[in-house]
């Protein structure tokens, strides 16, 4: 079991790694907050696997609620700041 | 330590940084160091350091984004280095190699990852894991060296947080009388601010309605629980803090300050610090050193020296929990309304 | 009243979470139980005319909701994922905003309307203003279908009546 | 018991995949809102109610276990609540800020 958690840990990254992309080359800031908030929730499960393979998943699992609980917080925030703000990039040359 | 998730998730934190450097937009960087400290706390859970794993986590998520998020909302969002300078940017180029070179100098001079012949494991770690359950019938050790052995550490570290957020607040407060004073500049700032008006919207608001009392009994229960898992005063407090942003972020800020007005948090700030030292003062007045809880068993009923410790360490934990709470709340007002305590994100 | 309704509301999760049966704790939990439904009691719980029956009734109805839901949710996954997958993206799918009109009242029934729309194949709610739905849509079929039956059936969840 | 954990999981890992895939392909911000909001969810759910099985037969069924089964279950809950609303809340701010939504007529001309 512990050898399939592994890769199911591994590929989890590798997700990762093709959702960064997205935040990469993402036209918009609101691209790359759509990937980053997807990185947020694999990462709880992420966080969840690595307390299997350590078996000590009591211990992990708080911090998983912490982001569970946390994670969208970012998301609330930014998108009030835009319904303040109403302009998406503050100026036509922005480059990634 | 799992090897192939740390390979990987570092080079993407290095990414995130490389990436962060280049993004003009301000608000992007801001939001891919997001995806920074949520891979910095998956290295550190992987590394089996959970403490640390469930700061960054809180800190992270909870209030880092939304610190960064209010100080671009009442500054500005356009990064205005200049980049013309071909000496300044060669200077600046060689002090930063200079010190990356020094610093990988000094790497190579670490003991190797889980050395057990390094001088911290030999002397300290070795002290703390074998006498912590017997002396403080603690079984989180970072809980009982942090709170015990180290108190006076964690003292300052809780008035470091104080610290902040007195800076933060009396830099950026403005007071209404000076603002009469200074009434012929005050409308061209006006002017400068993105035009105001209250949004809020239904599904947020019922959401957190929902979300907000369960974050702040999870958080309780952080703090009570601090003893067997992972967490304690700091990221207890961190949620409490975060779940009152939540709330303000949600609302407007007529209802954030109605949460705790201006007062309310400058008096339970101190008053967290207070709870802190006041223990150690009270040890001081029952015959012991500063700190010393083992003497608090003579005022604390149905507890032996051994038990007084594991008790007067919950009321730290409080004490901490309610300073970073409430300093979290206030640096986030201060922030988001500029100083003006009337309007805000 | 709300604070007794929240207070046991939250009582189960504290010693769920925790665990500890032991004296020491159950005071501290009873404390922090008590901390939290004074100062947000008010908060959770939104309409503290409702009777104890009347909240148990809404709870018995939300289960067969909820099983449905999760059926439409693993619907709306394989709806999306083919779509992801399919070899030319472009000509199966026709983003458009579609906006309807409710009839329900309350807050909170509002609230599960948007989040089951958002949950359910092919449509995301962007924004409520009143009682006008934003919609966003993936695809044609999707957009005519809306609201379908999910209205009704979120309306007889909370006894509420609507016009249709 | 074992096997449905692991039957559960990959199938969260394949709607992961699907979510990542259609996060890179699809060709405007609100297309992409909708393979991120919702195959997120499912897959939170699936992952952690496969570790939750699992966790509750490697330690034998015993008390301890159960806490943080309930634990799991908390962060499902919470997921639950919490990701339509930030799918919801991106989309808000998106639209508010005026990004322009991909329509087949517009991409023709």
């Amino acid at each position: 079991m512990i050898p399939f958690l592994y890769g199911a840990g591994l590929f989890l990254l590798i997700n990762m790694v093709l959702v960064f992309i997205r935040a990469v080359q993402g036209p918009t800031v609101i691209d790359r907050l759509l990937s980053i908030n997807v990185i947020g929730t694999k990462c709880i499960n992420l966080i969840v696997i690595a307390g299997l393979i350590f078996s000590r998943l009591d211990m992990f699992v708080d911090i998983a609620i912490g982001y569970g609980l946390l994670n969208y917080i970012a998301a609330v925030c930014t998108a009030k700041f835009y319904q303040h703000n109403k302009t998406l990039s503050p100026d036509s040359g922005a480059s990634s | 330590m799992i090897l192939g998730f740390d390979i990987i998730s570092l080079s993407l934190i290095l990414l995130c940084a490389v990436l962060a450097l280049f993004i003009r937009d301000l608000m992007g960087s801001v939001i891919v160091f997001g995806a920074y400290s949520f891979l910095m706390c998956v290295v550190w859970a992987c590394n089996g350091a959970i403490d640390v794993a469930f700061t960054e986590a809180t800190v992270g998520a909870g209030v880092g984004t939304v610190f960064l998020v209010s100080t671009i909302y009442s500054t500005t969002r356009i990064d205005t280095f200049k980049k013309n300078r071909l000496l300044k940017q060669l200077f600046m180029f060689a002090v930063v190699c200079v010190v990356g070179v020094l610093l990988l100098k000094t790497v190579t001079d670490l003991p190797q990852w889980g050395d057990a012949g390094s001088p911290a494991n030999t002397h300290l770690s070795a002290y703390y894991i074998e006498n912590s359950i017997d002396q403080t019938h603690v079984p989180n050790v970072v809980t009982s060296v942090l709170a015990d052995y180290r108190g006076f550490d964690t003292m300052f570290e809780t008035c470091v947080v104080f610290v902040a957020f007195i800076g933060i607040f009396s830099l950026l407060r403005i007071r209404k009388s000076k603002t009469k004073n200074a009434a012929t500049t005050s409308p061209t700032t006006e002017l400068t601010l993105p035009p105001h008006q209250e949004v809020d919207s239904l599904i947020i608001k019922t959401a957190s309605h929902l979300m907000v009392p369960f974050m702040q009994l999870f958080a309780l229960y952080v703090v009570a629980h601090g003893h067997y898992s992972p967490g304690g005063g700091f990221q207890g407090g961190v949620i409490l803090g975060a779940s009152l942003i939540l709330l303000a972020v949600s609302y407007n800020f007529k209802k954030a300050l109605s949460i705790l007005s201006e007062k309310k948090i400058i008096l339970l700030v101190s008053l967290g610090v207070l709870i802190y030292a006041g223990i150690g003062v009270i040890c001081f007045f029952l015959g012991g050193n500063f700190l010393d809880y083992s003497v608090l068993h003579k005022i604390l009923p149905a507890t032996d020296t051994i038990m007084a410790r594991s008790h007067a360490m919950l009321g730290v934990e409080i004490g901490v929990a309610l300073t970073v709470m409430v300093s979290m709340y206030g640096i986030y007002l201060s922030l988001s309304s500029n100083g003006r305590f009337d309007k805000g994100l | 009243m709300q604070f007794i309704t929240s207070f046991i509301l939250l009582v189960p999760f504290w010693f769920l979470m925790s665990g500890k049966f032991d004296m020491f704790h159950v005071v501290l939990g009873i404390i922090s139980i008590t901390i939290v439904s004074l100062w947000f009691g008010n908060m959770l719980i939104q309409s503290p005319k409702k009777s104890f029956p009347a909240r148990l009734g809404e709870i018995f109805n939300f289960i067969p909701y909820l099983f449905w839901l999760l059926i439409e949710i693993v619907k709306s996954n394989i709806h999306v994922i083919k779509i992801s997958l399919s070899p030319n993206i472009e000509s199966c799918i026709n983003p458009q905003f579609v906006t309807f009109k409710t009839s329900l009242k309350k807050d909170f029934s509002k609230f599960i309307l948007a989040n089951s729309i958002t949950l359910t194949p092919g449509t995301v709610t962007v924004r409520i203003s009143d009682s006008e739905f934003l919609i966003h849509a993936l695809t044609d079929e999707v957009a005519s279908g809306l609201p379908g039956d999910m209205e009704s059936k979120v309306a007889k969840v909370f006894n509420e009546r609507i016009s249709k | 018991m074992t096997l449905i954990a692991i039957i559960l999981i990959i199938l969260g890992l394949f709607f992961f995949f699907g979510t990542s895939i259609g996060i890179l392909r699809l060709p405007d911000f609100y297309s992409r809102a909708h393979a991120a909001g919702k195959a997120d969810t499912l897959s939170t759910i699936l992952i952690i109610l496969g570790c939750a099985l699992y966790y509750l037969d490697y330690s034998h069924y015993d008390l301890a276990s159960f806490n943080v089964a309930f634990k799991l279950f908390v962060i499902i809950a919470f997921v639950f609540i919490g990701s339509p609303t930030a799918t919801h809340a991106i989309m808000d701010a998106a639209s508010s800020a005026g990004v322009e939504h991909w329509s087949k007529d517009k991409d023709k001309s």
